[in-house]
């Protein structure tokens, strides 16, 4: 039976070896579901959480995947509208990882939300005024539209395409799949900036606040900007790694090496406008009285963050990525996109963790955080189901349509 | 968001000088408005206390160490409310009939957005089932609703007596109530009189002219988020403190 | 909701949020609608086969599209992206146009030792078809086919009736666990079925009188293909520590799946007789 | 192939809307009988010469005190005045034995609403009828329906999810509220209905 | 498959996906275990505090019967309005989760008790009192009472029983010092000119919530100064018009060099030194404590010391007043202060108070006054106390000190459980406030008596007795008489032998006004007037009533003051520190929780300040764990680092603690790690600190 799910011509690794990868991510995803039913059913006194770190791990594992998962959209966009047909080799395997991303961090928000039961009133009684009701809408629908987008890759599998009805949708929806990236691009562009004009607007955090351009905070267009540069390298980094682990070329070279200059030509423009960006509001924080350097003051959030976010794990990769010589060696490659992703991670911890913990009022002290367990098992169970969904994907649906090609060859 | 300003627009003037500390405010105001009492568990930084009495030092050592308590409830901003905007379903409301910042429990779904926004850490989520001692739920006040875990609640300037000096006044009658007929359980309840409560439209309440004293101050200014609640002190250091953000300043670590 | 949502107010945020959320609804709940529509229609249309056809064509190798016109020495390197649909090819009729076909020798001794008859037409699948006098086309496997399943453990054979399309699935053999679909060569009905020991499997009655074979190889054609197919089947065979070898002098066996057991018969049936 | 296809399909569509449409809410609302069959055509009017605000009255303070304690029947009841089995259970199980009658209250507001009758009566000049209806010419009371999940009343949520049918003062929905403030020029900010 | 289909699709033109959402929601916003407060008629009374002495008028907003918020009542002459935390929570003492519903046994030793029936309890009560073991002391935590003059008519009328009230300690002490009675005393706090407090929490509501305000309101006048001497500024300490930050455990000392340089001057009051007989003797001994010989143990600069003594001095009427829990030597140097600046009896000093004028219906009250201190070691079989948590500390050492070893018997009227370890105890469950009507007299340091009246407005859980039906129990098993009736009927008796004596003023809250309470008419006039909230307050003492003969080294032969050897000054110190003397340790309700454990505004229970500097030299940070360790034994506590606070002294609460059992080195109290002295106050003892690391 497993043989037969399996793509023609493609090999995987036998039945006992895959079961025997997958246990440790189902045992995690167990421990995970009950965090996560601990979380619902005695509610989010289970979180280390509190009034003044009232954002926690989640948020910031909700941030990060889906600045992460961006790479579905930019390919999508890179694909479909612009046409870039190499791409195809691993457009697949982005909008699952893209689905991964979102579902993941749908699933995370509806615990970290104290009323679940209650999340539809955002769409019922929206206030246009937030950027989390834009957030709301912008990745439910997304949601969608990356559901939409599976549902292909799944039907592609041998045996459902056997069935003549799956078979004709797959077709009749793939003839649509413009439209539909249209659309995810839309979508991807207004909530990946929303998610960065979250902490923006907030007029009470002064670290995290940021003048409007328009009606968006420059931050709105940070994140926009920051994971269309990160997403094709992290594609290019999971491309990889699949490749490693499951010990097959997947892709031409070519297309890694396009992957990288992508990102790394979208980078250097966003570690530009990040570092314009950083010297406004140094200037605006002080034209309000703050001391600029007051915020990097504590050990934990130095100047040497910035130095790192900016210089390390932006600019150099940035470069490095820019450069021919480089993207022919895949190790410096898969380095560089590695570092281009790390600073993402970095930026989205700065804007949720860096926020939180830094006074405002004359009386606060700084704060620190550390989750509890049932929030790292929930964290670690969105990682474990990524794996699952990953895994199963890779085995049993054409993720990689030049794999075989190679393999032939 | 517009304020219509033939409606009150109730403030409070917080003397600090007067303030010793002792929290009459903080458990006047858990009593009126059904703030459950602190699970076992509940800490500083769980706990639900609508109006919190935070320490100001002066930073010198003993014995030339001095501090002031500055109560800190909601401080109704009236422009630009960091809270209002970033609700994503509208459970945060600014009432244009009083000024008052409305926190709706029922509405909210406890996202914490606007706990993450208020700089004044007036907001206080639900992290427990709210419980009671077995009969002790009968003292609850039946002017307030009770609220359930997982949702978001602050001071609303305890709008239910509002509510209820209005329809005392409805019962006679009239439309309009005088300053003297609500006053915040905090207000009511502070031995020193520091708290004054009143409606800051009426140039020539108790509270506007307060508002207006040279020792006034208010937190965050600078943002300009307007809160209408202000604090008077004649201690220089006080306003030097408040001005000079020390905050950004930092000491140390803590759990503040 | 909008105005069903009380104290709803035609600001121009709501408008615009609102809107954009709508339209994005309506093009979510459009692109589905439109796709059931037109799987309804097609399935009605009897149109799955040719879909799939068109949807694997895609999906195979270049290796598996290449162009016929490549087999007659025409191009040294062409992959066709049009369904192998000869008829809407531009580039064919153009050839066609060019060449005197009659002229064309036949390469015999690119044929590798297959017996490939040239009174009939094969299918890039390895199908073949003939017609009967009396007007029905009967359809079977080539020599290449033949060997390369050798014995199959059954055959699954369509119905009396079934109407079959230009590329879509004529029957399946069983070999073991992998199931091999053979390609139709041509539209029709089918009237009779067989087991293969006369030679053929299906006999099919065309739907019409134009009955449409311009896509299907013949002639000189025919050697250069099977030659190509033969390469292509060795690559897999051959032992990548050794490399090329043939058993039996290099000339085909009878059984090629019972001579490697050990191979991935199911890939390599995949690949040559096109069911991706 | 299509033909039965399409029957099995309108045939689960039709199987869905009836049990949507009459199962459901049939099933969704628990039934309980008022202790007693008050009926207050009898009270009012030419008859019983009451008005509503003999009994349900508005205090000094302003707040409503509803439906009336048992001390108010017991004022007139305090032995049988008629012979009807309803009068008897009144004086029998509740005022002779003191016991304050169970009513189970249709229009009872839920905890986080504040509804005050003294700015609605007093100052808005609003009718008992405008959201009573005829409820105090009515002879008998209806049932009262529970909603199983939210365990809200149905008179005030209306009869039908679709509202078809309904009279102006069958039931009192948030929107209702806001509707009538909005027709009236009166603020529906929340704290204006909510506490 | 298609009905499937067709179905999922029909639902959706259906309410229920939109109903269930819809209906779902709801039920969160209604959670059935989510409690609803009380619908109802709403209402409001008066009512008098019984939390502590004060004796504060409170209102009470109720729905039908039931308080749900409480509030001062203003003009009231003892609070003016205001209420301190606790008072504003008194209606929840009722329902506090550790009230006992049951009597209660504790053996000896154990900290574990088991419960008895009401009949048994009685039972063994009348067994344990007529076990002819010894004397019965019936020690009264709150005299004055109805239920008071019960328990001395007991004492009266039967010959094993001693009653003892409990009084001021300072008083304690001054008494012993006078050669001739000197009858009820109390501080004069408004008439003094010049306050010096040694560590009495006076802006803290100590006394009554409202003092904080009226010195605020008055202060611009400056009639009043205040001094306040204390170990870390405190919110007393800030709000005074100069603190003096003395180390803990020096305050005697201070006080004896105060007095030392009114001497060496002559700053002391001439009459005053006339009576007092041993002035001689005295000065002789306070020579020692010279400023500059008390300046290294106190801390206190010597030309601070001197300033202060001429202030003492010369800013006539000027008091000196110390805190409940003041030790005895604090008590008896500070007495010294007053008796020299020559203000005890008079006007602005400690008052001689009159007493309330009902003798001619109980006939015991106010006679007869025994300290606790005058008890013959371990002597006490049986113990009787009755208001136990209502604000006088009892030493715990004290008390073991005078009972009998090992064999002892303790029986309390307590709504909680209080365990001693060292004997056997039965707790009867006690009335609370609310619950039942009790007459309040004013504190046991008041400068006048005065009366108001609590009424019981609900009923009190099945099973708990008042202190009147505890009395008249109690009479019942010794075979004496006590008055008979209900509380009421004899606190009725109470008022209107008030209402004949035509003393002093009534306060009545409907008027917000006091008057003469010969414009009375009746004694029903006054009853209700008391019942709704209001309270009689009697006249000052009129003219001259300074002491005639004192003798002051009675005192102080008892009291042991010597100057430390030598300070080590590495050396940390634990002090047991209440932030309120008022609730801390009464469980009042759990609301109190705000204040503490849900802000950290005031120490949670395992909490201790500590000085930044001292926190710093053994790098322990602000919230950390530490553990304390004295000879005593050790406990682990949260270090809440505060710069208000000495350094090398750890000031740890003990906010709460009377709720846990304790037991030698199971350290739940810090009082158990402190040295107690000979007359049962803690005193300050060497620690070692060390942060606990998880």
């Amino acid at each position: 039976m497993d043989k037969q799910l399996i793509s023609r011509g493609t090999s995987r690794t036998p039945l006992p070896r895959f079961m025997l990868w997958i246990l440790p991510w189902v045992a995690m995803l167990g421990i995970g579901l009950y965090a996560i039913f601990l979380c619902l059913s005695k509610g989010l006194n289970q979180t280390n959480m509190d009034n003044r770190f009232s954002f926690g791990l989640w948020i910031y594992l909700d941030l990060t995947v889906i600045a992460l998962g961006a790479g579905a959209f930019f390919t999508g966009f890179l694909l479909y509208i612009l046409k870039r047909k190499e791409l195809k080799a691993v457009i697949n395997s982005a909008v699952t990882i893209g689905f991964i991303c979102y579902s993941g961090a749908v699933a995370v928000l509806a615990v970290d939300v104290g009323q679940p039961l209650r999340a539809w009133f955002t769409f019922w009684h929206p206030n246009v005024h937030s950027m989390l009701a834009e957030v709301t809408f912008c990745i439910t629908c997304y949601l969608i539209v990356l559901i939409i987008e599976y549902i292909p890759v799944v039907l592609k599998n041998r045996r459902i395409k056997n069935v003549p009805s799956m078979l004709v949708f797959e077709f009749e929806l793939h003839k649509l799949m413009v439209v539909l990236a249209a659309v995810g691009t839309f979508l991807s562009f207004f909530h990946q900036g929303s998610l960065g004009g979250l902490y923006g607007v907030l007029v009470g955090r002064p670290f995290a606040f940021r003048p409007a351009l328009g009606i968006w905070p420059t931050t709105f267009f940070l994140f926009i900007i920051s994971a269309a540069a990160v997403g094709p390298s992290f594609i290019l980094l999971t491309t990889w790694l699949t490749s490693k682990i499951s010990r097959k070329q997947l892709v031409k070279p070519e297309v890694l090496q396009d992957l990288g200059k992508i990102s790394g030509s979208i980078l250097i423009f966003y570690i530009i406008l990040k570092t314009v960006d950083t010297i406004f509001w140094i200037n605006s924080v002080h034209a309000l009285g703050f001391s600029p350097a007051g915020f990097f003051r504590i050990q934990e959030f130095g100047t040497w963050i910035l130095f790192l976010e900016i210089v390390v794990l932006g600019l150099v990769p940035a470069i490095l990525l820019l450069s021919n010589r480089v993207r022919q060696n895949t190790t410096l490659l898969v380095l560089s996109a590695t570092l281009a992703c790390a600073g993402i991670v970095l930026n989205r911890y700065v804007m949720t963790i860096q926020t939180l913990a830094l006074p405002t009022l004359p009386f606060d002290q700084f704060l620190s955080y550390s989750p509890s367990w049932q929030e790292v098992a929930t964290f670690l169970a969105v990682i474990a189901y990524g794996m699952l969904v990953y895994s199963f994907s890779f085995r049993y649906l054409t993720l990689f349509p030049q794999e075989r090609e190679i393999q032939s060859v | 968001m517009e304020t219509n300003h033939t409606s009150p627009r109730y403030g409070m003037v917080i003397d600090v000088d007067r303030c010793t500390g002792c929290g009459n405010c903080m458990v006047a105001c858990a009593v009126e408005n059904n703030v459950p009492p602190a699970d076992p568990k509940a800490t500083e930084r769980t706990g639900t206390t609508w109006m919190r009495v935070s320490k100001l030092e002066n930073g010198l050592p003993f014995p030339e160490n001095r501090s002031v308590y500055l109560p800190v409830s909601c401080q109704q901003c009236d422009h630009h409310t960091p809270c209002v905007s970033v609700c994503p379903q509208n459970a945060v409301e600014y009432d244009t009939e009083s000024g008052i910042v409305a926190q709706i429990p029922v509405r909210c779904f406890g996202c914490r957005y606007c706990v993450t926004a208020c700089p004044y850490h007036a907001r206080y989520y639900n992290w427990w089932d709210p419980v009671w001692p077995e009969g002790m739920e009968k003292t609850l006040n039946p002017d307030v609703s009770t609220r359930m875990r997982g949702v978001v609640e602050k001071c609303n300037f305890c709008h239910g007596r509002l509510q209820a000096a209005r329809a005392k006044a409805a019962a006679e009658g009239r439309r309009t109530i005088a300053d003297a007929e609500y006053v915040p359980a905090c207000g009511e309840s502070c031995p020193t009189h520091a708290i004054h409560f009143g409606n800051l439209s009426d140039p020539n309440s108790d509270v506007s002219m307060l508002s207006k004293d040279k020792r006034a101050f208010r937190l965050l200014e600078e943002l300009g988020t307007e809160p209408k609640v202000y604090f008077l002190s004649e201690q220089d250091w006080v306003h030097a403190i408040v001005k000079n953000k020390i905050s950004t300043e930092l000491k140390g670590h803590g759990n503040g | 909701m909008l105005s069903l949502v009380f104290a709803y107010a035609w600001s121009t945020g709501n408008i615009i949020f609102l809107g954009a959320f709508f339209t994005i609804v309506a093009i979510i709940v459009a692109t589905l609608v439109t796709t059931t529509l037109r799987t309804l229609r097609a399935l009605r249309a009897n149109a799955a086969e040719a879909i799939r056809w068109k949807s694997d064509f895609h999906d195979m190798p270049s290796s598996s599209r290449t162009c016929r016109h490549v087999f007659t020495g025409e191009f040294e390197r062409r992959v066709c992206n049009n369904e192998f649909n000869c008829n809407g090819c531009e580039q064919h009729a153009l050839l066609l146009a060019q060449q005197n076909a009659a002229a064309m020798p036949v390469n015999a001794q690119m044929n590798p030792g297959f017996a490939l008859p040239l009174d009939r037409l094969y299918s890039r699948g390895h199908t073949w078809t003939k017609q009967n006098t009396d007007g029905t086309y009967v359809i079977g496997v080539d020599d290449f086919a033949a060997r390369l399943i050798g014995t199959p453990s059954a055959i699954d054979l369509p119905a009396i009736g079934t109407r079959l399309s230009i590329n879509g699935s004529a029957w399946n053999f069983k070999k073991g666990e992998t199931s091999v679909r053979m390609l139709s060569p041509l539209e029709g009905e089918v009237v009779e079925t067989s087991d293969g020991a006369q030679g053929w499997y299906l006999r099919v009655q065309p739907l019409s009188a134009d009955v449409k074979t311009g896509h299907l190889l013949r002639g000189a054609e025919v050697g250069p293909w099977i030659q190509r197919e033969f390469d292509r089947l060795q690559n897999y065979l051959a032992d990548p520590k050794i490399g090329l070898t043939l058993p039996d002098g290099g000339m085909p066996v009878r059984d090629f799946t019972a001579e490697f057991p050990e191979k991935d018969w199911d890939a390599i049936y995949s690949t040559l007789l096109l069911e991706p | 192939m299509l033909k039965p296809g399409l029957l099995r399909f309108l045939a689960g569509l039709f199987f869905s809307l009836v049990i949507g449409w009459y199962v459901f809410p049939y099933a969704l609302y628990e039934k309980f009988e008022q202790p007693i069959q008050f009926s207050h055509k009898v009270h009012t009017g030419e008859t019983g010469g009451l008005s509503c605000t003999d009994c349900h009255e508005i205090k000094s303070d302003g707040r409503f005190s509803g439906i009336p304690a048992l001390e108010k029947c017991a004022s007139c009841h305090s032995s049988a005045i008629g012979t009807s089995s309803q009068e008897k259970i009144l004086v029998d199980e509740y005022v002779s034995k003191n016991r304050e009658i169970p009513w189970l209250i249709y229009a009872k507001q839920p905890q986080n609403v504040y509804f005050s009758h003294a700015s609605h009566v007093k100052l808005a000049a609003l009718e008992c009828t405008e959201c009573h209806g005829s409820h105090g010419s009515s002879d008998s009371l209806r049932p009262f329906q529970r909603n199983r999940i939210s365990g809200y009343s149905r008179d005030i949520w209306g009869s039908t999810m679709s509202r078809i049918n309904r009279a102006s003062w069958d039931g009192a929905k948030m929107d209702d509220c806001e509707n009538c403030h909005d027709r009236r020029h009166v603020a529906n900010t929340c704290l204006k209905c909510h506490k | 498959m298609q009905f499937v289909g067709g179905s999922a699709l029909g639902l959706l033109f259906t309410p229920i996906p939109w109903k269930v959402l819809n209906d779902s929601a709801i039920w969160t916003q209604n959670w059935p275990w989510i409690p609803a407060p009380l619908t109802g008629e709403f209402t409001s009374f008066g009512t008098t505090c019984t939390l502590c002495q004060s004796a504060c008028g409170m209102r009470a907003r109720s729905v039908g019967k039931q308080p749900v918020s409480l509030s001062g009542i203003p003009g009231h002459p003892f609070n003016n309005g205001s209420l301190c935390t606790a008072g504003i929570l008194a209606h929840h003492l009722r329902y506090h989760p550790s009230r006992l519903r049951q009597p209660i046994k504790f053996l000896p030793g154990t900290g574990y008790g088991t419960p008895l029936s009401s009949t048994t309890v009685v039972d063994e009560i009348s067994r344990c009192l007529n076990g002819n073991r010894g004397p019965v002391v019936i020690l009264d935590g709150r005299p004055g009472r109805t239920a008071s003059a019960l328990f001395g008519q007991l004492g009266e009328a039967h010959p094993a029983v001693r009653y003892i009230p409990m009084s001021a300690p300072a008083f304690d002490v001054l008494h012993t010092m006078s050669d001739a009675p000197l009858g009820p005393l109390g501080y004069d706090i408004d008439g003094a000119r010049l306050l010096v407090n040694f560590g009495a929490p006076l802006f803290d509501a100590w006394g009554t919530p409202s003092r904080a305000s009226k010195v605020m309101d008055t202060r611009a006048s400056k009639t009043q100064t205040v001094i306040h001497v204390e170990a870390l500024c405190s919110r007393s300490a800030s709000r005074s018009d100069q603190w003096i930050a003395a180390r803990p455990g020096s305050e005697a000392l201070l006080a004896l060099s105060l007095a030392c340089v009114m001497i060496e001057e002559k700053l002391y009051s001439a009459a005053a030194a006339r009576t007092i007989g041993d002035f001689g003797e005295f000065s002789d001994y306070i020579r020692t404590f010279s400023p500059e010989a008390v300046s290294g143990a106190s801390g206190v600069r010597p030309e601070t010391i001197r300033t202060t003594a001429r202030a003492f001095a010369s800013q006539s009427p000027a008091l000196a007043i110390v805190g409940n829990d003041a030790s005895y030597e604090t008590c008896a140097a500070v007495m010294a202060l007053n008796i020299l600046a020559g203000t005890v009896g008079h006007t602005g000093g400690v008052a001689r108070r009159n007493a309330i004028p009902d003798a001619a219906v109980f006939p015991s009250s106010g006679v007869r006054a025994v300290s606790l201190h005058d008890v013959p070691d371990h002597s006490i079989c049986t113990l009787i106390i009755d208001e136990s948590l209502s604000g006088c500390t009892l030493s715990d050492a004290l008390l073991e000190k005078k009972l009998v070893p090992k064999d002892a018997t303790i029986i309390s009227l307590s709504p909680f459980v209080t365990s001693r370890p060292y004997c056997t105890q039965y707790v009867v469950p006690s009335t609370v406030m609310f619950e039942t009507m009790s007459d309040v007299p004013g504190p046991i340091d008041a400068a006048v008596s005065s009366l108001a009246v609590s009424a019981a407005v609900l009923q009190a859980p099945d099973g708990m007795m008042d202190a009147v039906q505890f009395a008249q129990m109690l009479g019942r098993a010794l075979g004496s008489t006590t008055a008979s009736g209900t509380t009421e009927e004899l606190v009725k008796q109470r008022v209107a032998a008030i209402h004949a004596s035509k003393r002093g003023t009534v306060f009545a809250p409907s008027t917000g006004v006091s008057t003469a309470l010969q414009q009375c008419a009746s004694a029903d006039e006054l009853w209700s007037a008391l019942a709704e909230g209001g309270c009689w307050m009697d006249d000052a003492a009129r003219g001259d009533n300074a002491p005639a003969a004192m003798t002051l080294m009675n005192a102080f032969r008892a009291a042991q003051i010597s100057l430390p050897q030598s300070h080590n000054v590495d050396q940390l110190f634990v002090v047991p520190f209440a932030e309120t003397t008022i609730y801390n340790g009464t469980p009042v309700s759990p609301l109190l929780s705000k204040v503490s454990q849900e802000s950290g505004l005031r120490l949670s229970l395992r909490q201790a300040y500590v000085n930044p500097a001292t926190a710093m030299a053994r790098s322990v940070a602000n919230g950390e764990t530490i553990s304390l360790t004295t000879k005593n034994g050790s406990m682990t506590v949260q270090a809440k680092v505060d710069a208000s606070v000495m350094p090398d002294v750890i000031f740890v609460s003990i906010a709460g603690s009377r709720e846990s059992s304790v037991s030698a080195h199971s350290a739940h109290d810090v009082r158990l790690l402190c040295n107690v002295n000979e007359n049962g106050s803690f005193s300050s003892t060497p620690v070692s600190l060390q942060k606990v690391t998880a």
